[in-house]
């Protein structure tokens, strides 16, 4: 059954121009769209396909392309069948637009993304931040965000090793366990 | 019935017996009767319920959650604090009453566990504020919590969990780290000078250039005292 | 007329008792939450423990003046209203004021908490204040009613005489056994006056954080820890003393004060909690109804 | 930075008051947040407010090598870890093409629907207490602990088990492991009735939960709702059976639905589930004896181990909906980018806003709970 | 012609009328009405042995009006109530000078009107109570009605209206007076009260339905009695200030006066017991006491559902009169006492709680329960006072309201009738509900930023305040003292009387002594403030954004007070009733009477206050004279 569904969907999907579909399992398809094109292929797929749930819309910063890449992963409970709809958008100014109306659930998924990423979505309900509310360095999970630079520089955590670790490992305990018990833990006989 | 707050937790003065007597048998209460406060901070927290609930029952020991920072006595930092928690944790710790305890258990609280690398979670808890018992482990066993808390119980009827005095003592040591991370304007409400003028622990540390900067920023929240209010301007209306 | 001196002793010694019974009454209270939960429970001085603890610890937060006389009037309110309940062997006061000056003084506690709870200017303590005196709208109704009904086949609001009524033929006169649909009213309205589950409606931690305790640290908690056992005592020693013919010596009754508050203290731990209307709606149909029906044998 | 404002003029002229709930508070799952504006009793106004669990571990696994991220995976859903670490390993092995032999796949099975019995006697536990009966909570997270016993043995770990690796399962089975599950599993189905009786049958609770939290089904496939929710409002969708992985296309199972979609329908979904998850285990149990055969793959040094450039989308049945890893290799040692989808970053987040609002301050915790969201998931 | 000592009385009433009328417009108007009123209470004094059984007194005036000798008299009832109203008088006058006086000129108050309406009042209400036969009675019934008016009315717009809601009432109940003083004319030829006691035993049943229905109608309504209630609250609230805290301490008790006087002593509670009403089980006394009983109920639980501390009060007024006719209906020894008891309670009580509002008001400018809060740590003796009133109120220890309380459950248990011991009950524990949603709207909770500078009441304002609240807690201690003029009272009326002593009541079957009750409360409160301060450490006071907010930062911008809706819980259950019910209730007796009266009001409508004193004094003339 959804062998039929899904290349019903095969032709379905040549409607839209510029579109390239790659069938990775039975499962699975991949496409890739041009920016302006996946909101045309979101409602097509909504309304006359059944993808109603949106799974995820993940974010891929390519930085050496200077662009980031917008995965919408739809499902359908019909046909049992997961698109993954990749876009491409140039790095910068970041900015693209809200899945919101045909998607409630991407309201949170373009939220953190802008939070993450710093991508404004344009017509999303709440833009505010959630996560990092606190959080005034630029966003982290931009590739050229150095984690651990910033780590090195704001928080304390090398070489710790405070007097009740001494006195600890002195009495035998704390980390240092044998190297023949390191690999496994201990046999049952 | 003499006053217990005159007495100190550790005492020098071995005149009275009686009074000696009182201390120890206040000690062993506070050392039988914890009450931890209800709040999961981090991962570890997944291992409390098995300590509380019927296999482990840590009421047998007298410890019991409760649901506010007010009424409680044990902090427990159950794994590693997001920066946001932080402020939280340190809001929250300043609202406890003292004696108050810090336990901090998991690794992550210890030097940031396997969160070594996050640029969103505080490595070190005692930089922020004072911890009387580590329970290190990733996460550490409800045995191992139990073993900690009872450890603990035994330094508080020893006398030797007085780390809650080292905030006041030390307090600009743990401002000056805590402005380093969250900011040269960060205040709580509380008024840890003040505070520690009333316990009358002001130490060496307590004041220092941190505090100073404390005190350009601070709107220092001062209780609402019951007046007359004759030495008052015009209501406004 | 007794003796001044012995008058003021027995002034002395029956909050002590209470307080002391009380303790105990706690303890028996997480001892059988511990067994239906299939754990051991606290240790015997754990309630001691914890008093003495919270008395002594170094800071005690207050929001001001109201707050602290709230909680004196929430344990000085009990401390009186302990005086007149009789126990074997002392009446202390009792004759001086009755059932419905007992009664009324039980409610000064909640108005004391009510009040020192206000200054906390927290929200959940005033949601669960507002709760706890809705709560006292519904039990009390079914109280009052059941309170009536004793006093008037007992012909007296005094409560040492309602008491030797019934010790007058042995186990027959009981007011259990006179009356048993009062009785059974009685018994509803008490385990709802105790304020456990399925009417632990205003501590709520769940819900409002534990509603008026919220902002409670170090001897405001003690006090209202006090409170409890005073709570629990008095409520258990006036049923005992309405229905079940007070106590010839002390040894019965203790005995029937502690199996008294067993029972609701036992269903207590297996039920949620009522949302507030629901709990009002039970409390307002079934006992009213049979405290109505008992009263309509008595008269 | 002064976290929050100590001078105003004037309050507003709204009547409405604001009330916090959490990150301390017993009526918030984890370190969470919930502001509501309230009126009366009734919220007017819900904000979730998350971040307090945010660790960047989307950040962290991009900064170590694919195995050592097996180690940080569970971590994300602290009370139902172990989808976290087959999801992720499922995915690493579809990018290197690696076949994961039979009894792997068996054992990775049991290790989930062990781990489903503990996040839902845990889950039971918490809805109770948040209605107020803690004995439902003494048994539960009692019992579950028995299920961590059987972990401890199974996989070394109590909590995070860290069992899986790409390419199949870290330890064999220890001898008579197979009769101890059976032994545990009979008592867990001996104690059922016990439960029913206390808490699924209890008239206050009942009365408590029903009409607690509606939602409609199409409200629940509008808003992205997964899992027990949405088997909750009668649509029969589970990925074991519409999405397989492992080897659940080869069990025998129901997908139990509740047609009510309140608070209480989902309970009664776990309880069912609960008892699903003992008929499948019983099924591992007595056809794992039967399927020989290594444990692992063969995969290549790991600390040199580069996984071939490509995306995958995985996705698996925890405990509490529908867990997605969206992984993308650039061939190199370490993963270009991993996307962790939670299924409480609906539920936690726009759901729990939604279904608030309108609702009582008494249902605010109830509503949460018996969504089973888990704070972790949606910071990460 | 010598003077007697009531007509000293009266001739003081009048001479402080005269100079607020004449010298009302100068600002130490209201020191010299205030020392006029203490001049009279002493007049009154001088009348003091009838508070103790002492012989009654006439006034050396009489007149003769178409056959029919108009007397004014006092007995030990007249004294009881003039003793309340020269003493609520007294206080709220002083209350109302000084610095709230100022404040009403300058907010554009007629304060000439305001004193001149107090005393014409005050005036009217000595001539009432004066009244030695049913014409005078009438004449000072309706004296009282006009200047209860002109009080009312004077803060224009929203009073007007309720004032003209109030007049409306009150001339339908004067016409129901009328009518029965009629028929008592044509029954038994005089209007003198000892012709009617005579008469009175030989009634027909029919005959007595009708005067107890014409009667307890017409001055039902002035006391606020169930059905005809609705007027009382909005009226009584929206009066200015200390005028509110006088009416609402007295004025409605006139009516309770003249029920005392009609029903009670001239038919006889006996006879009235006699009148069945046919195929039901209740008599016409059980009637009463089921008035009583829902004007109990009603009022006090839509007291709890007001947002203004004044309407909640006021309305709280009504209740509290359903106990005291709840007494005095049983009329036994004790319920009569309570009933009676409760009239002097709840005078002092409820003057000072509209006092303790009304200065709230006047620091803050609003009465409204949302937008106030935290005020205990800025006007912290208007706390202590407003407490001390609310525990009168609800009728807790150790207050006084405790007592009159206690002696109406008391009877009821007696007689054994629980359903009205119920009924009261539960109209207690609502006014506890509503009273505490009172003061913590207004003084606990969180403190609204701009209330920071708000001040502590003037000391003019504060001292009254402080005086009643002391009187509330020494009658409280020591009941005996309005106990004694209670004992006389009954005995005048023909009620039994309780074996009182100055703590309380003797009684075989359960007595009540304060002075060992209050006792050992404060013995217990001291045990508990030794085990508080003592055992405990010293404590660190803290602001109160530094409050558990499950562990959130509290900011001063965000309101934290939990106030509308107080009762949310509670009204998710009965708030239904509310619309159902009470609203029915009150849309239908609404209609009634204003159908009734619409003519009336339409006459009245646009004319101001001098052109309605002016024309009542004429109308009552001729309404008399014809």
């Amino acid at each position: 059954m959804s062998q039929e569904l899904t290349h019903w969907l095969d032709d379905l999907l040549e409607e839209i121009e510029g579109i390239k579909i790659r069938r990775k399992s039975s499962r699975r398809v991949r496409a890739d769209v041009p920016a302006d094109a996946l909101p045309a292929l979101l409602e097509l797929l909504q309304g006359r396909a059944g993808y109603i749930h949106l799974s995820a819309i993940s974010c891929v910063d390519w930085i050496e392309d200077d662009e980031f890449e917008l995965v919408y992963h739809v499902w359908s409970y019909e046909s049992h069948s997961l698109v993954s709809a990749h876009i491409r958008i140039a790095r910068e100014p970041g900015v693209y637009l809200s899945v919101y109306d045909l998607y409630q659930p991407a309201g949170f998924f373009e939220r953190d993304i802008h939070e993450m990423y710093g991508i404004h979505f344009e017509g999303s309900p709440n833009m505010e931040k959630f996560i990092l509310t606190e959080w005034d360095g630029p966003p982290p999970m931009r590739k050229e965000f150095d984690s651990e630079a910033y780590v090195n520089e704001h928080l304390n955590w090398q070489e710790y090793n405070p007097p009740w670790l001494q006195e600890l490992i002195a009495e035998g305990g704390g980390v240092i366990i044998p190297p023949e018990e390191q690999r496994f833990s201990r046999k049952k006989d | 019935m003499s006053s217990i707050k005159q007495i100190p937790v550790i005492t020098e003065r071995k005149g009275n017996p009686l009074a000696r007597v009182f201390d120890e048998f206040v000690r062993f209460c506070r050392s039988r009767s914890l009450f931890i406060l209800h709040y999961c901070t981090g991962c570890g927290a997944i291992e409390l319920p098995p300590a509380m609930t019927s296999r482990f029952d840590m009421e047998r020991l007298g410890i019991q959650p409760m649901v506010s920072p007010r009424q409680a006595d044990i902090l427990l930092i159950t794994g590693y604090v997001s920066i946001k928690t932080l402020k939280r944790v340190i809001l929250t710790y300043e609202q406890m009453g003292s004696p108050k305890y810090v336990i901090g258990i998991c690794s992550c609280t210890v030097n940031g566990g396997m969160y070594w690398q996050s640029y969103a979670t505080a490595k070190k808890l005692d930089e922020y504020m004072p911890v009387d018992l580590y329970i290190a482990g990733c996460m550490p066993r409800p045995e191992a919590v139990l073993a900690g808390l009872q450890k603990l119980m035994d330094r508080i009827h020893s006398g030797e969990a007085n780390s809650w005095e080292d905030y006041f003592r030390n307090y600009d040591y743990y401002l000056g780290n805590q402005q380093k991370l969250f900011g040269e304007n960060w205040q709580t409400p509380t008024d840890i000078i003040t505070e520690a003028k009333h316990y009358d622990l002001i130490g060496e540390g307590t004041l220092g250039k941190h505090t100073q900067l404390l005190e350009q920023h601070q709107k220092p929240l001062e209780a609402l005292d019951m007046r007359l209010g004759h030495d008052l301007k015009e209501p406004t209306e | 007329m007794m003796a001044p001196m012995e008058l003021i002793i027995e002034l002395i010694l029956m909050p002590l008792v209470a307080f002391v019974v009380g303790m105990m009454m706690v303890l028996m209270m997480r001892r059988i939450a511990a067994k239906l939960q299939r754990r051991i429970g606290p240790p015997f001085f754990q309630p001691l423990y914890d008093i003495v603890k919270l008395h002594s610890k170094q800071t005690q937060i207050s929001h001001g003046l109201i707050h602290d006389i709230g909680i004196v009037m929430a344990m000085g309110g009990y401390i009186a209203a302990e005086t007149l309940l009789p126990v074997p062997g002392m009446t202390g006061i009792a004759e001086k004021g009755g059932i419905i000056t007992l009664l009324y003084l039980m409610m000064i506690p909640s108005l004391g908490l009510a009040l020192g709870v206000g200054q906390c200017a927290n929200p959940n303590g005033s949601i669960g204040i507002a709760r706890a005196l809705t709560a006292m709208l519904a039990y009390d109704i079914p109280l009052v009613i059941v309170i009536f009904g004793v006093a008037y086949a007992a012909g007296t609001t005094n409560l040492v005489d309602i008491i030797a009524v019934q010790q007058a033929g042995g186990f027959e006169t009981w007011g259990a056994v006179q009356m048993p649909v009062l009785a059974i009213a009685g018994l509803i309205a008490m385990h709802a006056s105790l304020g456990k589950q399925p009417f632990e409606i205003y501590i709520a931690p769940a819900e409002i954080a534990t509603g008026p305790m919220v902002e409670m640290s170090g001897k405001y908690l003690g006090g209202l820890f006090v409170m409890q056992c005073f709570q629990l005592y008095t409520t258990s020693v006036l049923y005992v003393s309405l229905f079940l013919g007070g106590g010839t010596t002390w040894f019965d009754f203790l005995l029937k004060s502690f199996l008294v508050l067993a029972i609701p203290v036992s269903i207590a731990y297996l039920f949620p909690r009522y949302r507030t209307e629901d709990l009002l709606r039970l409390m307002w149909k079934w006992p009213v109804m049979l405290g109505l029906i008992g009263v309509a044998f008595v008269l | 930075m002064r976290p929050e404002n100590y001078e105003a003029q004037r309050h507003p002229p709204s009547n409405e008051f604001e009330l916090n709930f959490g990150p301390n508070h017993p009526g918030i799952e984890g370190n969470y947040a919930l502001k509501v504006k309230l009126h009366g009793d009734v919220v007017v106004e819900a904000k979730a407010d998350g971040g307090y669990l945010h660790r960047g571990f989307e950040k962290l696994m991009e900064q170590r090598l694919w195995i050592q991220n097996i180690a940080l995976v569970p971590r994300i859903c602290v009370p139902d870890p172990s989808p976290m670490e087959v999801c992720y390993a499922v995915a690493v092995e579809e990018l290197c093409g690696l076949e994961v032999p039979q009894r792997a796949q068996w054992l990775r099975v049991m290790q989930l629907e062990l781990s489903r019995i503990a996040a839902h006697l845990f889950t039971f536990g918490g809805h109770a207490a948040t209605t107020g009966m803690y004995s439902t909570m003494y048994w539960g997270v009692a019992d579950r602990d028995l299920i961590l016993d059987l972990f401890e043995e199974f996989t070394g770990g109590r909590v995070y088990s860290i069992y899986n690796i790409p390419g199949g399962v870290r330890r064999e089975l220890p001898d008579g492991f197979l009769q101890r599950v059976s032994e545990t599993l009979d008592y867990i189905e001996s104690r059922l009735p016990d439960y029913d009786n206390l808490f699924f049958k209890n008239q206050v609770f009942v009365k408590r939960a029903k009409g607690t939290g509606v939602m409609s089904q199409e409200q629940a496939l509008a808003w992205g709702v997964t899992g027990p929710n949405l088997r909750a409002t009668g649509l029969a969708f589970d990925v074991r059976r519409d999405d397989p992985y492992l080897v659940y296309d080869q069990l025998d199972f129901e997908i139990p639905t509740e047609a009510h979609g309140d608070a209480w329908s989902r309970t009664l979904v776990r309880r069912l589930e609960l008892v699903e998850s003992i008929r499948i285990l019983r099924q591992v149990v007595a056809a794992l004896p039967d399927i020989a055969g290594p444990i692992r793959a063969p995969i290549p040094n790991p600390l040199a181990w580069n996984v071939p450039a490509g995306e995958v989308y995985t996705r698996v049945e925890s405990s509490k909906g529908e867990l997605c890893y969206f992984v993308v290799s650039d061939g190199g040692p370490k993963p270009y980018r991993v996307h962790v989808r939670g299924p409480s970053s609906m539920h936690a987040v726009q759901v729990l806003e939604k279904m608030s609002v309108g609702s009582r301050i008494e249902d605010i915790a109830q509503t949460m709970f018996s969504l089973d969201a888990c704070p972790p998931e949606v910071d990460r | 012609m010598t003077l007697t000592p009531l007509d000293e009385l009266l001739l003081f009433s009048g001479v402080t009328v005269l100079v607020a009328m004449l010298l009302g417009r100068r600002l130490p108007a209201g020191w010299m009405v205030t020392i006029l009123y203490g001049i009279q209470l002493l007049a009154l004094m001088k009348m003091a042995p009838l508070g103790y059984g002492g012989e009654a007194i006439s006034s050396a005036l009489t007149f003769k009006v178409m056959g029919q000798t108009l007397s004014w008299r006092f007995d030990a009832l007249s004294w009881y109530f003039a003793l309340i109203t020269l003493g609520s008088a007294l206080l709220s006058s002083w209350y109302a000078c000084g610095e709230w006086e100022q404040r009403f000129r300058q907010s554009g108050g007629n304060l000439w009107l305001f004193h001149f309406a107090m005393t014409l009042n005050v005036f009217s209400m000595l001539i009432l109570l004066a009244s030695g036969d049913l014409l005078s009675l009438f004449i000072g019934w309706e004296l009282v009605s006009w200047a209860g008016f002109l009080l009312m009315a004077m803060a224009g717009g929203v009073a007007t209206k309720a004032a003209m809601r109030y007049i409306t009432y009150a001339m339908a109940g004067a016409m129901a007076i009328f009518g029965g003083i009629a028929l008592v004319y044509v029954s038994a030829g005089s209007l003198q009260y000892e012709a009617i006691l005579t008469a009175a035993s030989q009634m027909s049943t029919a005959h007595l339905w009708m005067l107890v229905i014409l009667f307890g109608a017409g001055f039902g309504i002035k006391m606020g009695l169930m059905p005809f209630h609705l007027w009382q609250a909005p009226a009584y609230a929206e009066t200015p200030g200390p005028g509110s805290a006088f009416l609402g301490a007295i004025s409605s008790r006139m009516g309770l006066f003249a029920i005392l006087l009609v029903l009670v002593k001239l038919f006889g509670i006996v006879n009235i017991d006699s009148l069945k009403i046919p195929f039901t089980l209740i008599d016409a006394r059980d009637l009463l006491a089921w008035i009583a009983v829902f004007t109990i109920i009603f009022p006090t639980f839509t007291a709890m559902k007001q947002n203004d501390a004044r309407q909640l009060l006021a309305w709280h007024g009504i209740g509290q009169g359903g106990y005291m006719l709840l007494g005095l209906v049983v009329a036994d020894a004790m319920g009569a006492a309570g009933g009676l008891l409760h009239v002097f309670n709840h005078a002092t009580y409820q003057a000072a709680l509209f006092m303790a509002v009304t200065a709230v008001i006047h620091r803050t400018g609003t009465a409204d329960l949302n937008k106030l809060g935290g005020l205990v740590v800025r006007m912290p003796l208007t706390f202590m006072v407003l407490l001390v009133g609310i525990i009168g109120l609800a009728g807790l220890p150790p207050m006084n309201g405790f007592v009159s309380k206690w002696l109406v459950y008391r009877s009821l248990l007696n007689e054994g009738m629980p359903l009205l011991f119920v009924a009261a009950v539960i109209g207690t524990l609502g006014t506890i509900l509503s009273v505490y949603k009172l003061i913590h709207n207004i003084f606990l909770g969180q403190l609204r930023v701009e209330h920071d500078k708000v001040k502590e009441a003037p000391w003019s304002m504060m001292i009254p305040m402080l005086i009643l609240a002391a009187i509330i807690f020494i009658t409280g201690l020591l009941p005996g003292i309005p106990l004694a003029w209670v004992a006389s009272v009954q005995q005048a009326v023909g009620l039994p009387v309780p074996d009182y002593t100055l703590g309380g009541v003797e009684s075989a079957s359960g007595s009540l002594d304060m002075i060992w009750v209050i006792g050992v409360l404060f013995a217990g409160f001291g045990i508990g403030a030794l085990i508080f301060y003592f055992a405990g450490g010293r404590s660190k006071r803290v602001h109160q954004l530094d409050n558990y907010a499950g562990g959130h930062f509290l900011t001063a911008d965000v309101r934290y007070q939990y106030s509308d809706n107080f009762y949310a819980g509670l009204m998710h259950l009965i708030g239904g009733w509310y619309r159902g019910s009470f609203l029915w209730l009150e849309q239908s007796v609404k209609s009634l009477v204003e159908f009734l009266s619409l003519g009336m009001q339409g006459l009245y409508r646009r004319a101001n206050a001098e052109f309605y004193l002016l024309s009542t004094a004429l109308f009552v003339i001729a309404w008399v004279v014809i």
